[in-house]
């Protein structure tokens, strides 16, 4: 299993749940973070100074799936977190070796 | 209003009145940041307190007297009180210089209500120019029309405690200002939920508290009709929050935003009335004016309008509307004046001429300053800076939460 | 009592103090909104809105005249001020409109304090039937009985601003609810701790203040007797505070949500003896009520009851106690009556009957009307809304964090 | 002053004002709150809760009689008031003992401005005996020489409503505790960014809020004199404002904190001058405060002192400016008495002595007590619990946010 | 090493770690979560109508510990924070290359 | 490529952000957490008796880098971030498969 954990702009968390829950993926963990990609943060002028903004609110959405899933979920996440603009946030894929479920006596291994 | 002596009772309710119009302006700063995203907070708040600075210096210069100076052809007042030149410490009851404060807390307010039409996207700088001349040309001259002997004052338009003047200028002026500027990035896409609502909460009771002082103490006294404000206030404030409540059950579930907006919507409602109705006509102007307000809410989403936080919604159509509803439901034996329901058609015209006068003078004279402030200096923030949000942006800071 | 002219300086007096006392109601909302898990922090301040909405209307249609309509039988007011009829501007003081809005502000703050009973369970559509009933049927029989001619008053029982009427009525009225509605789920398993103490603080702060003019206000004049009621609930508050944060410092950390319990319990317990006491009686009261609500509430943990917020610990038994003291510690020269110390055995037994029938009406009472609300419309959610939480269970809204 | 009764409309606005400048402390906690990380919010907020609390029981016994017994040589009162005795229900316009309560929240708020200076550092119970220790022995004698009969009421010097005797007193004692109790750990390495602004912008409204009862109640009657210290008291804070923003918006982005710090000075500095200036004064002093202590703060940080929150900067400059600019603006139309613009030599020579006279003073004994108690039971908290925050540390309590 | 990662009820979070301190392991790091599972959410009903509660807060849980004690501690969780109601959370472990202590100089590889 | 996550003092976030940029590393994400260590978080005399402090707030810095990047950025942070003193936290390194943009077409898998 494979856990995809995506950064995106939070006004784009609404859209992302819907298009993800139309494809079937329901379940999903969010926390509120901060972040900066490569070009290090916004750069806003002010009085002609480069005024770093650095760190800037994101959503991070971290979905458990099956490895065959992988694909569709990123490609789902890819077209509704899209603006095109500056921002718009990574997504990362890392194994998971094991889900357990606490209530049900479920163990998923893969 | 002929004695020239100062009364111990009356002055200092109106001065314990004017400190807490005064908290007002942050209050509602309060209940607005509480609705934006939380990147704007600070700036939602800031605009509030940055209102009450600037109109607090503009009143004393020039806007005491622009409003209450010696009458100029029905439209303005004169130069005489400029710099408050001989308004002093003596008066009719209460001191002059009182009677000055007590009217600048109502015209910073006015500028804070302003600020729901540009939330989360105006640049603070041309905020503070635009404020100033804001205030000096559309509320000034409302403020003389209406209680500095202005034309409105003349045909006998009625307007206790500033629907016209407060919430209808700073409503439809919002509405007004929100075309100019546009909509906020991504608005209809993103959802912009409120992200603090127990601080709109405490806005909110702070505002309901303020504004007993609002209506009450625009009687300048403490007798008998203070009391009368104070208790249709607080009727018009509860109806109003329970029918915008209800309204908005029949639909999904009773927010505690919808709440707290119908008391809204009955407060600004009952302002231009509370001298001159009582607690049953009350119920009735608060409870319509809850649904009259949440349907225009509802109309403004439906429009795409991204008047962001509904001043035009409840305050602009609830002033508009209790404007006329004085019109309709005025009981001689409290405020010596008999409404529609009692016979007194000419009043009612009276009050609508007073009030679409002020929406059409409010909505166009704003509009036209917004078009020059961004024509020259810019109104709104860079898409980058509306991005990151104006905390950071405009103030530099930002919430740890 | 038999000038029939309005004096200024009173009624300005009595129109801030019932707007500082309706500022309690959302207070009391913000005081336990910080106590409350997260999820239910906009339902808890919601429902103190809510109260102040239904019982101001409530009030004015007939609450009033219920409680201060002419006696009948010592029981209840007769309906001669139905609808606030012949409630006029005009009064013997301050304008009769005013007294009857003071006292409707009383009605809404009881309320309010009832919803620590319920907090985090309640349904809102029941609550509103419920605070409709329990106003009717319990806070206005006891607002006549004390204040408006009933028996109590005749008895000569002594509650200068409302200890009987306001604290006991709502504190035991709150634990009669808890039994009825039932625990939290997970009440004493899970951990519920306090998750926004500084709300708390807040409210606490604001209710500090208001309570100056539920108390001092209660003289119905600005006058000496209004001034010491002023400094003897200052200084049982403080007292309070001290007392308890001590107490509790004695068996491990002081928490500031104790040092602003004792607070609450100073203010609660001096203010049906703050017209009959002077200072230095306050800080025995106050210090007293400190202990004994600490004592209370580590009674009530122990005995594993939901009583959630203690308004039970706090109003209730500081309530009951300060009924009590006032029979102690009356002083002549303060309020026209001695209490027990001064050997007025009387007084004491009066003080005793009048609490004592209050605690047993109310909490009995109480008990009778949330079961049957609880057997037809149900007091309670289901285990899943209560899971996600009254915010966005019953209002479709949530905090951001 | 020779009238033996009771003014109505005096006593009501004393009684209002007394409740507003008591809400003023918790204020002054939610102010500060707002600046520090949030493992300390808690603390920070508590510690001004229990100025109150202490202040109010020290008060009562010895407090006010220190301050205003009969004058033992221009230094300290004696003890004809100990416990309250002889302050009675009657007095002269307003009743002894509302004039007693409404000096104690003087009191109060003048210990919660102190713990600026050791924020996030200090040990609950040590701050208890310090702060007992410190009202009794530094705020009591300046109470008295300026307004219970000492030397500096002697010798003429003004100030109104306290801005040498709370601010100068609390600014300058936050200087000296910080420098006994060292910085924080990491301070200067580590950032220590004010993590809850809407905390700090609430508690300035309400400060502000508060103000006007802090000065204007200062007159002791509803008079036109009150109504003049109102208004310099608003413009000055709005002058303060706006200076300040816009010199900090020279150096950068203007900061919500930097206005709400603005209007802090502004109302500090025209403190002592309210009673005495008149509107056009009070744009340049409040302008010159925002400026002054904006620099201030720079010099301090500049210095690397920890004087944490800026007690110092704002309140003790503040002040202290107040107090001379009193001297050079005094208008003899206002208070009675010109100052050095108007040629009146004497009485700026006069303010300046007073004013460095409690600069020494404040500082000095401050220093000494804070070495006493910090050499007996220690000041600070152990390094761990400064590490995981007196929030835990000191009350077992944390914010879940 | 493997991180498990726990997602429960916030209620729940004074009992899992006191039952994993008496087993031993003390070090954790939590923070707070918002989440839903396949099943969508929680469904209230409102008015007749299904009225979906999309996203629960709940806690989650990060622990790091040695291959060998995985089994303990997920069995520990799962006895700790089951009330066998809708909601119990779920367990998840994947695989951790390195361990660095910032004060101490320690390095643990597996 | 591998995700360094670091849990570091709050009042360091400035320093180590800094050290980390200037050997060029910007990215990254951060979210505030409470954690305790081995030695079960951070013990207070209070009145003689033992009293444990739980949970102290930390922050969880997530960075992810190629693979021979991760002792640079180790060694950076373990210098800025460190006091000396209990509470100076913990890194852990974990793998990442893949790494997606989700504005610009990029794909990085390693
Ligand atoms: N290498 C990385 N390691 C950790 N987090 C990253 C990394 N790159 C990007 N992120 C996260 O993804 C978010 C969006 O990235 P990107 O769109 O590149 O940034 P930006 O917001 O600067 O456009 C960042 O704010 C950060 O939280
Ligand atoms: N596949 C998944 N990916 C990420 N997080 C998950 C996944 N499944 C469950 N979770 C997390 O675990 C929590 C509990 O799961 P579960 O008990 O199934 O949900 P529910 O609360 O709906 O009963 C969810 O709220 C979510 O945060
Ligand atoms: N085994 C672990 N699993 C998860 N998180 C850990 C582990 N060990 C340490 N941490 C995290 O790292 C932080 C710092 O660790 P350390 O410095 O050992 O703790 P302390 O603060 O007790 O000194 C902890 O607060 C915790 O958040």
């Amino acid at each position: 299993m494979k856990k995809i954990t995506a950064i995106i702009r939070p006004e784009k968390l609404e859209t992302v749940k819907e298009d993800l829950a139309e494809k079937g993926f329901n379940a999903m963990t969010t926390f509120d973070v901060k972040g900066r990609g490569e070009q290090k943060g916004i750069c806003l002028q002010f009085r002609g100074k480069r005024n770093l903004i650095d760190m800037i609110p994101k959503i991070q959405i971290d979905i458990v799936v099956k490895n065959d899933e992988v694909e569709t979920v990123i490609q789902t996440i890819k077209q509704s977190a899209r603006t095109g603009k500056i921002g718009d946030g990574k997504i990362f894929v890392s194994p998971v070796e094991m889900v357990v479920g606490i209530r049900a006596e479920e163990y998923i291994t893969e | 209003m002929n004695k020239m002596v100062l009364e111990a009772g009356d002055t200092a309710f109106v001065l314990i009145c004017t400190a807490m119009v005064m908290l007002m302006t942050p209050a509602v700063g309060l209940f607005y940041g509480g609705m934006v995203r939380n990147k704007n907070i600070i700036s939602m708040i800031a605009l509030s307190f940055i209102s009450l600075a600037i109109v607090t210096i503009q009143w004393v210069t020039i806007g005491y007297t622009l409003s209450f100076g010696h009458d100029i052809g029905g439209l303005i007042g004169g130069l005489d009180y400029i710099g408050l030149k001989g308004v002093g410490m003596d008066g009719d009851g209460i001191p002059d210089i009182l009677f000055m404060a007590f009217q600048l807390v109502f015209a910073a307010i006015a500028l804070a209500i302003l600020t729901s039409g540009v939330a989360e996207r105006i640049k603070l700088s041309s905020f503070i120019v635009f404020g100033l001349l804001w205030t000096t040309l559309v509320y000034d001259p409302l403020a003389h029309w209406a209680w500095g002997g202005g034309w409105a004052h003349s045909m006998g338009a009625l307007d206790f405690a500033g629907g016209t003047v407060v919430h209808i200028s700073s409503g439809f002026g919002a509405l007004a200002l929100s075309f100019v500027i546009g909509k906020r990035i991504g608005f209809g896409k993103y959802s912009m939920e409120p992200e603090n609502i127990t601080t709109t909460l405490l806005g909110g009771a702070l505002l309901w508290f303020g504004w007993f002082a609002f209506n009450a103490g625009s009687a300048l006294a403490a007798d008998g009709l203070a009391a009368n404000a104070f208790v249709v206030t607080l009727i018009s404030a509860a109806s109003g929050a329970l029918t915008w409540m209800g309204a908005s059950w029949i639909k999904g579930k009773p927010s505690s935003l919808g709440m707290i907006s119908g008391a809204i919507a009955g407060l600004v409602a009952i302002t231009p009335a509370c001298g001159f109705v009582g607690p049953l006509e009350s119920i009735i102007i608060g409870g319509s004016a809850g649904i009259l307000c949440y349907g225009t809410l509802l109309f403004r989403i439906h429009k795409k309008f991204d008047e962001s936080l509904d001043a035009w919604a409840i305050h602009g159509v609830g002033g508009l509307f209790g404007a006329l509803a004085t019109g309709v439901f005025a009981v001689a034996a409290i405020g010596g004046v008999d409404g529609l329901i009692y016979g007194n058609v000419g009043q009612f015209i009276i009050q609508g001429i007073d009030a679409f006068v002020a929406v059409g003078y409010s909505f166009v004279m704003t509009y036209i300053l917004a078009k020059i402030i961004d024509k020259t200096i810019g109104l709104r923030v860079t898409e980058e800076e509306e991005y990151v949000g104006l905390d950071v942006a405009q103030h530099g800071e930002s919430m740890e939460l």
